[in-house]
């Protein structure tokens, strides 16, 4: 059906992105130990995107008889076609703000993932239990720097406050729940993410409390009629990820490579 | 800082025969054996630049990652560079069981008086490049690194059967980018054909000066770290490449590349040795981007290793204090 | 700093009354001109929220210049964020005339101390969005700016007689560009709506609070600075879009939109003012980006501005040595 | 003729470019007044090109038959058929890069504009005729920073010196004599760069003289067979400038605007 496409969507294109903005530090992190951890938490989140949209691709050509590959689908859509949540965009302004973006997300996917565990959907409960158990080390390593930047150097704890108060009020959006999102809780196909809630800002409160953080106290974004990720509306540094993500392919029509 | 400070060898004065005894019998030199400075010498050298080779070498493939033409292709890079940060801490590690650490070899580098492979001074400008440093690039690092395989030197030549397994995985993974590009639409076939122009010549000159030229070869010889010439690994190369070539459906960019009967080999062109110069001491086209960029990663991070090394230290401290009664 | 130090009125105590007859008799106040404080405070509040206005309001349009889709657009655009710039020198200009430097007054506008316009907050999300601020926010900054222009302090209006001239000019790019997705692809005609659909009741905003919540609008009328009321402008801007919307074929999101024959103007829809105090209270969907580029900025710039005044200083001293026999 | 064809394009690809990491700074500046400058700058090479390639196109329409005009080549290029020098690609790492790059580039092009105003051909004689004003506007505001930050702090003077020394290897290139050089030179369309060096030689040592600076030690830079921005191989930082510049227009083909 039409919700579980744009469900796929959702979840493809928050891997996609999330892994871009990971693949962009390749060669620029803080130790060689952490160009690995990075480029393979990218990986991890790479493959997660390629089953996502291949799966949102056969689903939708169910429906409409034109099948979209997961190129076509990364490649070839426009900013507003992408579903992505805007958290996942966030440059990479600092190192603390890639570790702020990764525990924000990866304590969401493991929730997540863990829900789709149950899919009524085989193969989406299939793609769930191999991405739970990536998620739960992409967090684990997202919590660990949040506890050393937290409880390193003054320096280190004011940037790691400066990217949660920075991301905080994207998370509002991730959680959101909205037609598609009732829509497939309601078939057991996906799960309505108000529920994961709970569990996420419990293990946050955690890792904050280790880190001797605060959660931020800042109020979700605003504006945009209430417009976000999830309708197309993203912020603006995405449109320059998707020009350079997407530009060699557009050059290219119908080549193959 | 070094790690071990201690370069005395061990009181026993019968080392020097013991170790030229190994060395002749073509067995494994430990860290925990006596062995001569100029063979710790020059094996850190060699080690450390190799390493370094590594990680300055991920820096012309991941300035296509981002921008990779299929998904599965950027996948595949992304693996491929992240196997080569592996090969560095493997490396690195390596070296650090002859008394020099990482932090040293590093700030080596950055200071320009540690080298890497001056291939890597030579840009990526299409997607095609890619699929090049793949099949020739790293068919070249194979090419030398096979015989350290059975390098004196235990640490490093564990190091290198690792490392040559997966670098041979990634030379298929170049060739068979270069095979749909070749087989693709005539952009494609001509960004490959282009590339394979631009690398050629630099490739050949990875194997290092002529023999005759060749400053470190006698030593690293006679220690059982060098097994082949310079010049007799590149004309191993050679011959493996034409064929490829062939079989790819793209023209070697040299004229005198010819089947020579009589040495069983390809006779092929004259290297440009003054190009090689040049970029050797600096002035190649990416020689100040790729140690730039290096620094400017091991700079930015300096906040961030400081503050794991303050936690580390609040940890231990909170750890005692809880520890006493 | 602040530029002059000493606010006192001149000694003959009639000042005030001058004051108030030039006001009544709608002349031109000057700065050499005494004042009572509260004027000059309303004044240079709202120039110094117009000025930053310039400025941040460069940023969205900015957005696009690198990947303008045509070099035609790219050098309007340019010429265009060049006015914006321009227009912020003059107005920080006139503001410095009441005594404010510009440094001051950047030095608030960088601490959050002081305003700029809230409609810069939102984002520009396609090219269609270059087409839609010209059009609607330009649109609406000139229904407010016009009878600026007879605004009672001289320096303030006479920049605005400027500002004014251009911005028209701005407003009719605009809606060219617009007038062209319209008429263009389906792809490009979603994206002109698109962009319509989430600028209209920001621009609406852009007249501020209702008449009956408005902080300042009572002394700034009666000192001849606002000549209409946020109502009154907002209604004045409604009228002039509507007729212009059905020109372009392209449809405002407000369902409550009808020309109402009994006013002699088009009733409109409710405004979400909770919307407008999040975005103004900072929560808006580009706040931080924003003042986090121009802060980076100004700081960037600190050793550029740093080596100016070094090299004037260096350059004066260098003249007096010379004029020293 | 081919060789005029190819000449304008190099020209127009120099002003293109140059103009494009201008803009890159609009809202960076360092202050009000430069993002003004940086701008018009931009926008006066952004005319040049305009003016350059939409000339080339109509040339080239004489020999093919086929017209291509200015956005044709502005954006529908890929990489290799670029011709700028690599000078005018360098990124704005600081602000003394783009100054050198400015002072480097304008004062070719001063000589250049001067050289062409006697071009036999008519409308490129035109062209130079404006041009060579706006770059000398150009060139001064360039030798003016140079000045203030090689006669101002420290800590401008060693950035500078560090921003003189990472461009001037590819100075070499704009000033190679090469078959498209020599053929327009013959003609009288064009000019020779290599007769333009030694009045450039001469303004920028009388500018390092003026800012206390020393003429860079630095060698051309060699490898890529000699190969260089002339003969569309460039640097890497060039193809992300590209994907920015080109990827939305590559995303509506044949749309117009």
């Amino acid at each position: 059906d039409t919700a579980a496409v744009s469900y796929l969507l959702r979840l493809g294109d928050d891997a996609l992105v999330a892994s871009h903005r990971l693949a962009e530090l390749v060669t620029r992190a803080p130790q060689l130990e952490e160009d690995v951890a990075l480029s393979n938490i990218s990986l991890d989140l790479l493959g997660q995107a390629r089953l996502l949209l291949s799966y949102a691709g056969r689903l939708e050509e169910q429906l409409t008889g034109v099948l979209r590959t997961e190129d076509e689908l990364a490649y070839l859509r426009d900013e507003s076609q992408f579903v992505n949540c805007r958290l996942v965009e966030f440059p990479n302004t600092d190192f603390a703000h890639t570790v702020a973006r990764q525990l924000l997300f990866s304590a969401y996917a493991v929730e997540l993932y863990t829900a789709l565990g149950g899919s009524t959907d085989g193969e989406l409960a299939g793609i769930a239990a191999k991405a739970v158990k990536e998620a739960a080390y992409h967090r684990d390593h997202a919590a660990r720097w949040t506890v050393r930047l937290g409880d390193g150097t003054g320096e280190s704890a004011r940037r790691m406050t400066r990217a949660l108060e920075a991301l905080w009020p994207y998370t509002a959006e991730v959680f959101a729940s909205d037609g598609v999102a009732r829509a497939v809780s309601g078939t057991g196909f996906g799960t309505d993410p108000a529920g994961l809630r709970p569990a996420w800002d419990a293990f946050l409160d955690g890792v904050l409390a280790e880190a001797g953080l605060q959660r931020p106290a800042v109020a979700p974004v605003a504006g945009l009629g209430g417009l976000g990720g999830r309708d197309g509306v993203h912020t603006e540094p995405f449109g320059y990820l998707l020009a350079e993500m997407q530009h060699l392919h557009r050059s290219h029509p119908g080549a193959q490579w | 800082m070094t790690i071990t400070e201690d370069t005395q060898h061990t009181g026993d004065g019968g080392w020097r025969e013991r170790f030229d005894a190994m060395i002749a019998a073509d067995e494994r030199i430990e860290p925990r054996d006596d062995m001569p400075d100029d063979y710790r010498d020059t094996l850190v050298r060699q080690i450390a630049q190799h390493a370094h080779s590594e990680i300055i070498g991920m820096q012309p493939e991941a300035n296509w990652i981002t921008r990779a033409p299929s998904l599965k292709r950027k996948a595949v890079l992304l693996a491929k560079v992240q196997d080569e940060a592996g090969h560095g801490l493997y490396l690195y590690s390596a070296a650090e069981t002859l008394g020099t650490s990482r932090a040293e070899m590093l700030d080596l580098l950055h200071e320009g008086r540690q080298k890497y492979s001056s291939i890597f001074n030579y840009p990526t400008l299409t997607w095609a490049d890619v699929g090049v440093i793949g099949w020739l690039v790293d068919g070249a690092a194979i090419t030398n690194q096979v015989p350290l395989c059975r390098c004196s030197y235990g640490p490093y030549a564990r190091a290198m059967v690792r490392i040559c397994k997966e670098e041979s995985f990634h030379q298929r993974q170049g060739f068979e980018i270069l095979h749909v590009l070749a087989r693709g639409t005539p952009a494609q076939r001509e960004m490959a054909q282009d590339a394979v122009n631009r690398w050629y010549w630099p490739s050949l000159m990875m194997f290092g000066p002529p023999d005759a030229e060749s400053a470190h070869s006698d030593t690293s010889m006679a220690y059982g770290i060098k097994r082949f010439s310079n010049d007799e690994l590149r004309q191993k190369f050679v011959d493996m490449i034409v064929p490829q070539a062939e079989a790819l459906g793209l023209t070697l960019p040299d004229a005198d590349l010819v089947w020579n009967e009589r040495r069983g080999h390809y006779d092929f062109g004259e290297i440009d040795w003054s190009e090689f110069k040049q970029v050797l001491k600096g002035n190649g086209p990416c020689n100040r981007q790729r140690l730039e960029r290096r620094r400017a990663a091991h700079a930015d991070g300096a906040w961030v290793r400081e503050a794991a090394r303050a936690h580390a230290a609040n940890r231990a401290a909170r750890t005692r204090e809880e520890a006493t009664p």
